[in-house]
């Protein structure tokens, strides 16, 4: 009742860890067999090793976190050869996240990529600044994203999922310019962009001073993009922002979700993504569905069911 | 590492604001070294949505008990010192990599220095060097009187010196100055504590083994956020950073860039 | 050490309950002395009654809430002929929010209530849907809001604050093109776009389905938006977003804002308005501060304070 | 209207999930009228941000306590249920106008219809008006016996009958069922429950006096922020509009709209 067979991705059951949050799974295989999860999206690959942006780059904020990590990876070379060969030995696709600061950085990195046998698909990460473009993010021109999508999946031989940035006006313009531009699903959300100050110092809590927001605090902005996008694209959503159990799941599910990712809760239960997966069977019967996938869009769908109060 | 339902066996204020805190569980066997960590669960509560990592302060494998001793400051550790005996927390631990205790040899001796809360997992490191043979001195450093704890614990392993900003205990000053005036002869030091301080104790006693406990702020404390990462101070380092939480947080002095 | 002058607004302190969150006073007015209050921001006035939304029109996030209550108020003549009219017994005074379905209700309203003599400003409500332009909204388009706000401002004789909306992409743009309109002051933030699904019933929870995220969980977003606006503006800003203590306060004042505005929080703490007046000075001599004035953009003017650890 | 610190007395589960909450303090003395509700802060945390709505089940003004009853369902009531005694609660109340029990003479019949957790009220509003000599008879529907509660209470002051769902207590089906096949006769008649409930009485009894409690989602709970009004019958009336927090929740039946 969990299945789901996603373009590139097919998975015992919808749940993999967000981008970002779970590395390579190297540590989160100390702790389970990774081979539960639906799929792993890994920690974003740039073409070239990046440390990073100086600390602190995380800060507690009412309800969620702000991370400024900068991209930290060792190139994607040494992800093909050292992380993605690991992870060889998990009956588990992965989805390889990609970022860069020009378009020929994405070109090269998701060429190289889409190469590995156990990707299953690329998830472009377009909420980096843009430096040719002086410094605007490709997630927040439709006509820049489209482009970068088009660009990419010219040279990919797998499926290539568009992560959308939030901090946009219009996220349905967004989502059409990469439909059309040819991406083969959507993930969203990325974080929003934040900042926390502290009081003793005076200044911003993270040395990158701004940082984007994740956790439960934008869960609600999430699921709103997820239902808006939802019902004016055909390609399927990978939903994220703010999942901390398995009703969680469902609400993105509901909005018009195909599969989701759970980043932050990772860091509050390292053993959450095998505890919603062993949560959903039953949260399901009670709901008297036998396949996850019926929910999808019922929120908006045919089939809504009327309210009763007390 | 494991995570673990702690029942807390106790908690009591030990000075302003600073408590000590002893939890009851399976993670206090699997405990390797003296410098390692836990991340705990303040609430089940999304106002404190992240862990907080806290220091072993002390193992006790026959009662299975693990003690950890923190300052209650923030919304966290204010919530953590609430704590009721025979109430559940949430561990995960044990984490990182604490002090090499094997790198002094029996009858040699050791200096730990500390700093305000960085001096609670220099009492477990005190402990197991002691029972290797080594002999301790301790300086550990306080803001002031009020908040300086455990000098009798620290006294019956081994000499003890204090000294506080204000005076109003031990002498006046710094770490450092105690260590000079008293012109210590050791064989190898440990420290752990505010940046400033480890970066003194860097710049005046690297020509013997140090070892640095480092702190940061942490997501995931097992090494998969890349939250917690400093730079290697060799610019031809493999990897050129180290992670606080799984590489450390006890660095030789040297391996890693001190910034605060 | 916390009066503070912004246009048109001369506040004993500055503090504020936020528009929407307040009615006119009245209620509020029976738990505590309205005087103490730095001044009040009354609820959205439109051209005629409106009714608003059908419920629910509330909804609980993690950290934070969801509304839509649809701008239901009297219309701006019985505004000005009872509330106002009450209003005038304080020695309080009032920033009025003004709605509008196109440009003409916008000066209409604003014209009406400019004339008031308790009055001190307006504040431009720019996140409503503009029939005219097919529903987009005023506030995610610089030119839409730089035109409205000239407009306004030649029927006004007040001065007139735009409060943005933060559910655009790029927010200095939003803010420097009404400055250079015109306006005397910026309002920000109102409320983030979200949604929540009942898992019950398989539907928003909301009857409008979405609704504006308000409370804590937004802070971040607000905290940063001051701070990048700030910098770019010489306009005062009246900050707001999750403000909760009076520590609150002073993280919007550190980030760039000149007075601050309440919200959600009165509705978990009815007295939290005359609690953060209350406990201001003691933080605000804890910091050595002898003006709340003096820490306006703190964080990224010229005195910052360095950080120390453990 | 005031905000109180209040003390639990007592908590007890009364039914499955059903909880039965005694707080003390000077609010107590304030209830103007049974149907009154209380705004409760259900936890100090931002995870449950918004107050809980909770309507006052009995007085005893001389304990200074309140009751409440409330069924533990999402996460602010599960909270409460939680409340231990000695605990502080932060209650913001009486709010709203309730019952207008003076129009029932001395000597008349008043007929008390509720539905689930729309009972409680009914019982504070029960033992005024028997104060007053007026004779109450109940009618409580339940979805089965496990959830039922106060049948025993009811039953001291005036004949009461049960309609469960399922049929596992009193009669099976609805309130109305019961109100039909007994026909019984009454002067007025009070009733809180679900809207579905509210409104089949209101269609089939609204020629004698009948005055219904309604519920809405609730921001402020004092008249501020609008998040509860509901539409009036009348079109040509002033406002158009009344809100639930404090122009009821009771209200006259045919003067507002009831919507689910
Ligand atoms: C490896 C390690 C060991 C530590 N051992 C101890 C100990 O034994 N005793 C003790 O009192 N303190 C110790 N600390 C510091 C302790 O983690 C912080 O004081 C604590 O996390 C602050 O939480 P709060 O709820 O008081 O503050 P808040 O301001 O509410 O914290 C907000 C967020 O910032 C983080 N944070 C704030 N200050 C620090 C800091 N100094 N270091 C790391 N994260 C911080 C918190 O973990 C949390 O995520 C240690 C830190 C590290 C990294
Ligand atoms: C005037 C009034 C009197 C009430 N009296 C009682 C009573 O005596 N006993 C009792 O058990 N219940 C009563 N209710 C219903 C009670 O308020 C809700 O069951 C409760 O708020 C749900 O909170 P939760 O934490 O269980 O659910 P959650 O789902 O966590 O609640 C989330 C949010 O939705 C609101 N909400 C959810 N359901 C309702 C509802 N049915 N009505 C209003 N708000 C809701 C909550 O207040 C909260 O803001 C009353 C409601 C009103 C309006
Ligand atoms: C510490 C951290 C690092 C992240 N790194 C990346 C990244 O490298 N690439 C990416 O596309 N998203 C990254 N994200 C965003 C997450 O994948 C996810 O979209 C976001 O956090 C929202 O989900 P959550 O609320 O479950 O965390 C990161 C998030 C966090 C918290
Ligand atoms: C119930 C409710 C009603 C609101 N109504 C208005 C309104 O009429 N006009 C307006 O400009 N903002 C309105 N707002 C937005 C608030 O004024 C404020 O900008 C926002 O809630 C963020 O502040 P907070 O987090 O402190 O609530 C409303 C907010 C809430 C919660
Ligand atoms: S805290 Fe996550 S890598 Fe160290
Ligand atoms: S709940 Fe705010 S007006 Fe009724």
């Amino acid at each position: 009742m969990l299945n789901i067979a996603l373009p590139g991705l097919n998975m015992k059951n919808p749940v993999m860890p967000a981008s970002g949050c779970f590395a390579f799974g190297k540590e989160y295989g100390e702790l389970y067999d990774l081979n539960c999860l639906g799929a792993i999206a890994i920690k974003a690959a740039t073409k070239e090793t990046r440390f990073g942006n100086p600390t602190p780059r995380v800060a507690e904020t009412p309800g969620g976190m702000l991370n400024a990590i900068g991209l930290q990876n060792p190139g994607v070379e040494k992800i093909i050869n050292e992380e993605l060969k690991w992870l060889e030995s998990f009956d588990t696709p992965i989805l390889a996240n990609i970022a860069g600061k020009e378009t020929n950085d994405y070109v090269y990195t998701a060429e190289q990529l889409s190469k590995v046998p156990n990707v299953g698909a690329l998830e472009l990460n377009i909420s980096c600044p843009n430096v040719k473009e002086g410094g605007i993010t490709f997630g927040t021109v439709p006509e820049i994203a489209a482009e970068l999508t088009e660009k990419v999946k010219a040279v990919s031989t797998v499926p290539v999922y568009v992560k959308l940035s939030p901090n946009v006006s219009d996220i349905v313009g967004m989502a059409k310019a990469v439909e059309e531009a040819g991406a083969d699903g959507l993930s969203m959300i990325n974080t929003l962009m934040g900042m926390r100050i502290d009081l003793k110092t005076q200044a911003p809590v993270l040395a990158n001073k701004m940082g984007g927001l994740s956790g439960p605090a934008i869960k609600p902005v999430a699921i709103r993009m997820v239902y808006e996008v939802s019902q004016h694209v055909t390609i399927p959503i990978i939903g994220m922002g703010g999942i901390q159990d398995a009703e969680d799941v469902i609400e993105f599910f509901l909005a018009g979700a195909s599969a989701v990712a759970v980043g932050t809760a990772n860091f509050v239960d390292p053993l959450v993504c095998p505890k919603i997966i062993e949560d959903l069977p039953a949260l399901l019967e009670k709901m008297n569905v036998s396949h996850i996938d019926e929910l999808k869009g019922r929120s908006w769908g045919a089939c809504q069911k009327t309210s009763s109060s007390r | 590492m494991l995570i673990d339902r702690m029942e807390v066996t106790d908690i009591k204020e030990v000075a302003e604001d600073i408590f000590e805190l002893k939890v009851c569980g399976d993670l206090a066997s699997r405990v390797k070294e003296p410098g390692q960590f836990v991340h705990v669960q303040a609430a089940h509560s999304i106002d404190t949505l992240l862990r907080r990592p806290i220091s072993i302060c002390d193992v006790n494998r026959e009662s299975r008990e693990l003690t950890m001793i923190f300052r209650a400051e923030g919304k966290g550790t204010k919530r953590l010192a609430e704590c009721r005996q025979g109430e559940e927390l949430n561990v995960l631990g044990p984490l990182g990599n604490g002090f090499p205790i094997e790198s002094c040899k029996p009858g040699g001796t050791a200096v730990l220095v500390g700093g305000g809360v960085g001096v609670p997992p220099l009492y477990y490191l005190s402990r197991q060097l002691k029972k290797n043979g080594v002999n301790v001195i301790h300086v550990l450093g306080f803001a002031n009187k009020q908040v300086s704890f455990y000098e009798k614990e620290f006294s019956e392993l081994g000499p003890t010196r204090l000294a506080t900003v204000d005076g109003s205990a031990g002498q006046k000053g710094f770490v450092t100055n105690v260590i000079e005036e008293h012109d210590i002869t050791y064989d190898i030091m440990y420290a752990c504590g505010p940046v400033p301080m480890l970066k003194a104790l860097e710049a005046n006693y690297s020509n013997k083994p140090l070892y640095l406990s480092l702190e940061q702020r942490m997501g995931c404390a097992i090494g998969a956020c890349f939250a917690c990462t400093c730079q290697t101070v060799d610019p031809n380092d493999e990897k050129g950073y180290r992670k606080v939480c799984s590489d450390g947080p006890v660095f030789k002095a040297g391996e890693v860039i001190l910034s605060c």
